[in-house]
Formats: structure tokens, C-alpha cells, sequence
């Protein structure tokens, strides 16, 4: 019988390996998988590269696992957030590296990466400094740069429901990133708010299906980001 | 210099963009001034707000009490959701935006050249962290850009200029500039005033433009 | 208000001009727009570029249209049927002009029309006869050809239901072709089994977003192709 | 010529094919004897059915009465869903077969090659109605490509041959035949047969054969 339930949020990121590429779900905090990703911070794996939109709030979740220079490099549209310096300075002195591409763009090439895509055209960086070094093209008399498709080695999302397939549903914009992420890992891992029967999803509303998803976990009352960045809490 | 007697407020100039959104036009409001747009479309006309982060059909804010962590706008603060709106993953959301879907985009700038360049996310200084988000996207992507932003920098310098001297977000993408003196269009021939603000003489809002303003017929 | 409700399928497809590339929703006929492509029978407009991913059954629906004479051109992945003998006909006489496209593909051109990407990559094709005459180009030690975006005057879709924005939800594998194509037509017209009220489809399950769709018509007891080829039926 | 004496039916062509499919994998069977995998896969092995046209989790064919038009699959027959099945669109179908996630095809063919080119969607004459649907595509995304098929054609002709005289569906793909006669692997070194039907000799293979076969070890 197919059941892709894990015991524990440790036990599903044990395997991450140093030096892999990591996609991690969520826009700000709506998506974000924190408890995934304190469980990376505990089982230690470094020089990863991370691909999410952002780099995290305050001293928890993502910006926890940069602060804790477990990320050699982050791929994201949007380094900068207002309650958290640990990515900026750690930028400034050299110790990470950074490809910022636009929001869109990430997406696509995430999507891309996931649906057996090499490359694809997009006008969007057209005549901007983030198309400096990339190949242009010409199509019915407008220019494209070329982008190049993304995959990574593991991806931590978050949904709200899943079943025992990997079936995953999202809750509302928490959504973002993570349906496209879930194509593009070798492994993906989500964390769920509750893990439902099989056949308790609608069909026609499954969002993710079950073939994208490798490990679940369920996680009944994650944590939110924004409560701990007020209450000044830092992880570990 | 002719002094300056009035001109419009913040408030002002969202209402002035606000009266150029059609009803039933999907449109994408940035972050900051942009954002107030929404407050003042009239109200005879029914607009659909798209936020990048997946979501068409953004309300307002939400009621003391009825904040949602997983319903956020693309500044990622805490929205609500009309009755008939969709939710939808990043791609799909970008494929709205890079697929000449959504009508009218609103965005802040720091400067805007009279070509219609735009230069809107970075100011190319060696210690900045840089940050585009969807800037690139909507421009590159949606066919009317509107600009709403001050006049002047803070510290009295033009933004709107012959030529960015910041690195742009998209070339040639400015359709119409609000500011706290005018109403300017990009045309062929350049900047052109459509519009003055109260007690605003066209020969200040020269003055504090880095470029030939055209006298609108 | 928005409200994007047409009178009639007639009243819907009246600007369908002579030359207009039509994308028409369904796989064999599940998904079908029927009334809408009898209508466009009704109308009349010709040489028309049509995108399916067959060319229909006996003769009613798609086929009837072929039959009538309006399609110039058929862009397709499987133009056989079982049932029908209406495009292979007019093919073997060269009334008719095909481009094969491998299903797969066929869907995805369809999506990169809607999303504005001019051009991808995939190993779809290479090496055989429907990859001559196109651009190949090596990533990662794998050979890849490209194919370009596909979009239409217009797109002919059905759904199960649609509310006034034009918010579509459609019924099981029905589904198929119809929400890609939405995206990549300047004017897309669904015919729905029911319109209700704004917010009555969960936001969360809306697999058309109103975005997508200019044009919407109730019909309320559609058609069944099968149960019309059955029957021996014909259109007109 | 040695006499063929026995050899596998077609139910038992899929029922050795069936063997080969593990727990948990995630497939998708070609029209004809493939669709037939299914009804043999070991009943202690859940296995997860794609059908190309939108549906995960199909399966079997509906009771009498309980038909619906609109769940079919890529055969265009009418078939049900399993709880914890899932519809979307053809191009997110495409996503799993393009992208590697499916990852056993099973699939008829017209001529297979030693170096495992498939050529199973069209013979390539003047008159015939090209059709490709998608095979293309699976048999270039998909892992794993395994081929269901009689040894020989209706009119003797090996279809398992040194080069594919008809046009391709994809080069180098196949990763294992069933015919009637032998379970047939395609490797480097070329044909090898891992299996024969009860009955059947090495000898009486290799002369129904288009290429040389080796012997498995």
C-alpha cells in the first residue's frame, strides 16, 4: 500500500545532503514550511542552495537556516525584507551568494524545470541589467532573453490537507510557490495540516496530485512566522 | 523659479490614476501609493484587483479579527477576498501577467525616462541589496503601465528625466505618469502634461523635470 | 457590473470571422462545446484555422464543421476516429491542410501562447519526421527541439459551471484542453451547464480564473456527442 | 525451421508484463494489450494509472449503468477513478510525462530496433492519415518505455528488426519487449532474450527475428 507518511518532520529531511539544491515553498509566510525547515536546521546540512522568493523574517524559519550559514546561495526575486537583516549582512560580507531573478521568472523556471522544459523565452529583463549575459532572441519582431529551467534536489512545502498518495490542497494564497516546486525536486516533502483518507480530496480540487509528492508529515498546528518574529523568538 | 502653491497630496493623485481605470478592468496595484488606487474608483465600476501572489479578486483589508496569514497581497499584508474570487499558484499568476492578461498595472518609480523607460528597483549603488520582485514581470507584461509617484525626490532632485541613471526595470513601458503636480503621458515625442494640478503652472512642473515637457493641445 | 453572459451561443459566436484561428475545447467528446460549434455552423464563417486535439465524430460537432466545408487548416495530434471518415476524406483530396502535433506538445504550445512565452524546448519529436525542418539544440548532453507558442482569434470551450466573471469549473477528464486554451485566445467563450452567483465556486477550486474568459452562455441540457452519432444524427 | 509449439496468449503477455510493475509505481498503459496490464498486477502491489487526457488514479471500467461521458480515458473509453484520484488539464498532464514522473510506460508497437528506436505511429505510406497522439511524448519522457506486442506480424514479418523501417517515435527508448514467444530486453549490446514462452526455443525466436539475439546468461 502506498503510504508516503513520515514520523516526523526529522525524519523526512534526513537525507538532505551538503551541498544540495533545496526549494523552499511559501511567499513571506503564508506557505512557508517552518517546521520542515527547523528540522533542516537540526539535522545541520550545509552549502545548500536554497530557492525560495525571499530570504526570511526575524530569526526564525528560512532566515533561521541562513543565519545558521547552513545556505551558500539563495535564488530569489525579493532578498530584502523589512524585519530581518541576516541575509543583507551576511550578503555584504561576502558569505553568500545570491542570483536574483524576477518573481515570474521564478516561477517559470521552477514550472519549466518540473515539466521536463530545458529553456523557454521570456520578454520580462529585456533591455535590464538581469539580462546582461543571457542569449536574446527575436520573435514577430520582439526580443526575448532565454531562461533556462530549475530543479532541485529536495523541495519542503507546506498545504493544508494531503491523503495517503501525496494528493496536496493549499490553504488560500498560502498556495504560491509550492504546487510548482512540488514538480521540480527530485524529493519533495510537505508538511500538512491534517492527512486525510484517501478519496476524502475531491478530484476535481486536488491541486497537487499525489505523483509529485515523495514524503509527508503531518503537522496539526504549525507555527506562524509572523507571531514568532513578534514574540523575539530565534531558532534553534 | 515659479514657487509652487498647492499641487496635489498622496491621496490626491491615487484618486486622479483611479478615475483612468475602466470598469471592468483587471488590474495590478503595487506597493505604496499604488495601493490607494482601489479606494477610489468610482463606484459605478466594478474593477478585479490581481495580486502576483495568487490571488484575483483582492478586497480590502480585513475587519479587526478577520486577519488570515494565508491571505496576503504581493506587499504580503493582510487582504481579503471578494465573492467570485480565484485562487492560483505563482506560474499560473505569472502566466495573467506575462500573457497580456491583466489590463493596467500601477506602479511606484524612482525615475522615468521620456522614452518610457522605467527604473523602479535598485539604485545600482555597490552596497545595495537587490531586490526586483515582479516589477520586471508587470512591466515587461502588461500593456498599460501607470506611474504614480512625487514629482521630485526628496531631496528636490527630478524623476522624471531624459534618461535613467538607474538601472531599469523595463525599456519603453510607461504609458502615464501621476505626480503631485501633473498628469503626464509618454508619447512619441515625449513627456506631454494632460493634466496640471491646482494652482500648478506648467512652467513649474517644467522646472522640476529632467526633461522637455510638451504643452498638451 | 461585469457581467459576461451572452443571450445565445449565436450571440456569442457572431464575430467569428472568415480566417479566424478557433481553438475548440474537448478531447474526443468529452469537453466538447457542441452548441457552440453548431452555432459556428450556423454562422457560417470559413477557412478557418482549427486547434483540437482530433477532428470529431460522425457528423455532428467538430466534424460537422470540417464536413461543412468552414476549416482550412486542422492543427491536431490524432486526426483519425474511428467513427468518422469526414477529415480523412477531405484530406485525401486536398481540401484540407494538417499540422501534426504530438499531444503533449500540442498542450503545452497552447499554454505558452497564454503565458506569453514565444518559444520552449523538449525532447518531444527528436529524431523522428515531425522534428525536421525544426531548430534542435543540445542541453545538458540531451538534444531538445524547439516549438513555439500557440494562440487563436478564438477559443470554444465547455464547462460544468461558471459564475458571471467568468469563473469556470468543469467536470472530471472533461476538463482536458479547455483551461490552456482559455488563456491563449483573445476572446474565449465557454458555454456552461449552469451560471450561478458570484462567489458560489469556492475560490479555492476555480480552475479557470474569470481572467481567461470574455464570453459565457448557459446551456443547461448540452448535447452528447455519442449519444448523437448513435442516434445517426447530422448538423445541420 | 524449428515449429512453434505453444507461445504466450495475449492475456499472458500482459500478465508477464504485470509482473514487472512494482508497488507503488506510477503508469501509464497504451491502448490495446497494455490497457490489459492492469487486470494482472499482483493484487498485493497498489499501483497508481495516468491517463494522459487529465486523469490520476483510473480505474477499472464503469459498472453497467454507472457510465458518464466525461471520465474517459486517452482510449477515449469510458472508465472510473480510484479514491485519491485527481483531474486537471492536459498541459499539467504533460508536466508528468514530459518532466519523468511517470515512470513505466507500456505501449503497442509496429517495429521495435535493437538499439531500442520504437516506430509505433505510423507506416509511413502515401495515403495513410498521419496520427501521432501522445506517443511522442511518453516515449520521451516517460523512464522506463516496455512493449507489449505479437513477435511477428499478421503476415510473418518480425516487427523486432536491426533498423526500424518506418518512421520513428523515438530513438533509443525501449527498455523491454513481451512478445508472444520471449520477454526481450534492449541493451547495449542489443537484443536479449531474458525469458522464453513455455514451448518456445531460442532457435525458433531468433528466426522469427529481425536482428540477432543473445542469449541471456
Amino acid at each position: 500500500m502506498i503510504d508516503k507518511q513520515n514520523a516526523s518532520p526529522a525524519a523526512a529531511v534526513a537525507d538532505i545532503f551538503d551541498g544540495a539544491t533545496v526549494m523552499v515553498g511559501g511567499f513571506g509566510e503564508a506557505g512557508s514550511p517552518i517546521e520542515l525547515i527547523h528540522a533542516l536546521i537540526d539535522q545541520g546540512a550545509g552549502n545548500l542552495t536554497v530557492i525560495n522568493n525571499n530570504t526570511g523574517s526575524g530569526h526564525v524559519g528560512l532566515a533561521a537556516l541562513i543565519e545558521n550559514k547552513q545556505v551558500g546561495k539563495m535564488i530569489c526575486s525579493f532578498p530584502r525584507t523589512a524585519n530581518s537583516t541576516v541575509f543583507p549582512d551576511l550578503y555584504r560580507a561576502g558569505e553568500i551568494e545570491l542570483e536574483l531573478v524576477p518573481q515570474g521568472t521564478l516561477a517559470e523556471r521552477i514550472r519549466a524545470g518540473g515539466a521536463g522544459i530545458p529553456a523557454f523565452y521570456t520578454a520580462t529583463t529585456v533591455g535590464t541589467p538581469l539580462a546582461e549575459g543571457k542569449e536574446t532572441r527575436c520573435f514577430d519582431g520582439r526580443d526575448y532573453v532565454m531562461e533556462v529551467g530549475l530543479k532541485a534536489d529536495f523541495a519542503l512545502i507546506k498545504c493544508s490537507k494531503a491523503d495517503r498518495y501525496g494528493n496536496l490542497v493549499y490553504s488560500k494564497t498560502a498556495r504560491n510557490f509550492s504546487p510548482v516546486m512540488a514538480t521540480a525536486a527530485a524529493i519533495t516533502i510537505a508538511q500538512a495540516g491534517a492527512v486525510v483518507e484517501a478519496g476524502a480530496l475531491d478530484p476535481e480540487v486536488i491541486i497537487t496530485p499525489g505523483i509529485f509528492v515523495d514524503r509527508l508529515v503531518e503537522i496539526f498546528d504549525p507555527e506562524q512566522e509572523s507571531r514568532l518574529v513578534a514574540a523575539g523568538r530565534s531558532y534553534p | 523659479m515659479t514657487g509652487k502653491t498647492s499641487g496635489w497630496s498622496r491621496d490626491e493623485m491615487a484618486q486622479r490614476a483611479a478615475l483612468d481605470i475602466p470598469d471592468g478592468a483587471y488590474v495590478n496595484l503595487g506597493i505604496g501609493i499604488p495601493e490607494q488606487v482601489a479606494k477610489f474608483v468610482p463606484a459605478d465600476r466594478e474593477v478585479i484587483y490581481h495580486s502576483e501572489n495568487g490571488l484575483l479578486g483582492m478586497g480590502p483589508a480585513p475587519a479587526a479579527g478577520h486577519e488570515d496569514p494565508d491571505l496576503i497581497n504581493a506587499g504580503k499584508k493582510q487582504v481579503t477576498a471578494i465573492p467570485g474570487a480565484a485562487f492560483f499558484h505563482h506560474a499560473d499568476s505569472f502566466v495573467m501577467i506575462r500573457g497580456h492578461h491583466i489590463d493596467i498595472c500601477v506602479l511606484g518609480t524612482m525615475q522615468v525616462a521620456e522614452n518610457g523607460d522605467l527604473a523602479n528597483w535598485s539604485t545600482g549603488a555597490p552596497d545595495a541589496i537587490p531586490a526586483v520582485g515582479g516589477a520586471m514581470d508587470l512591466v515587461a507584461g502588461v500593456e498599460t503601465i501607470y506611474v504614480i509617484t512625487q514629482h521630485c525626490t526628496r531631496t528636490g532632485e527630478p524623476k522624471l528625466v531624459d534618461a535613467c541613471s538607474y538601472p531599469l526595470t523595463g525599456q519603453g513601458v510607461v504609458n502615464r505618469i501621476y505626480t503631485d503636480l501633473a498628469v503626464i503621458d509618454v508619447t512619441a515625442e515625449g513627456f506631454e502634461v494632460v493634466e496640471l494640478a491646482p494652482g500648478i503652472s506648467f512652467d513649474y512642473v517644467q522646472e522640476h523635470t529632467g526633461a522637455r515637457l510638451i504643452r498638451c493641445n
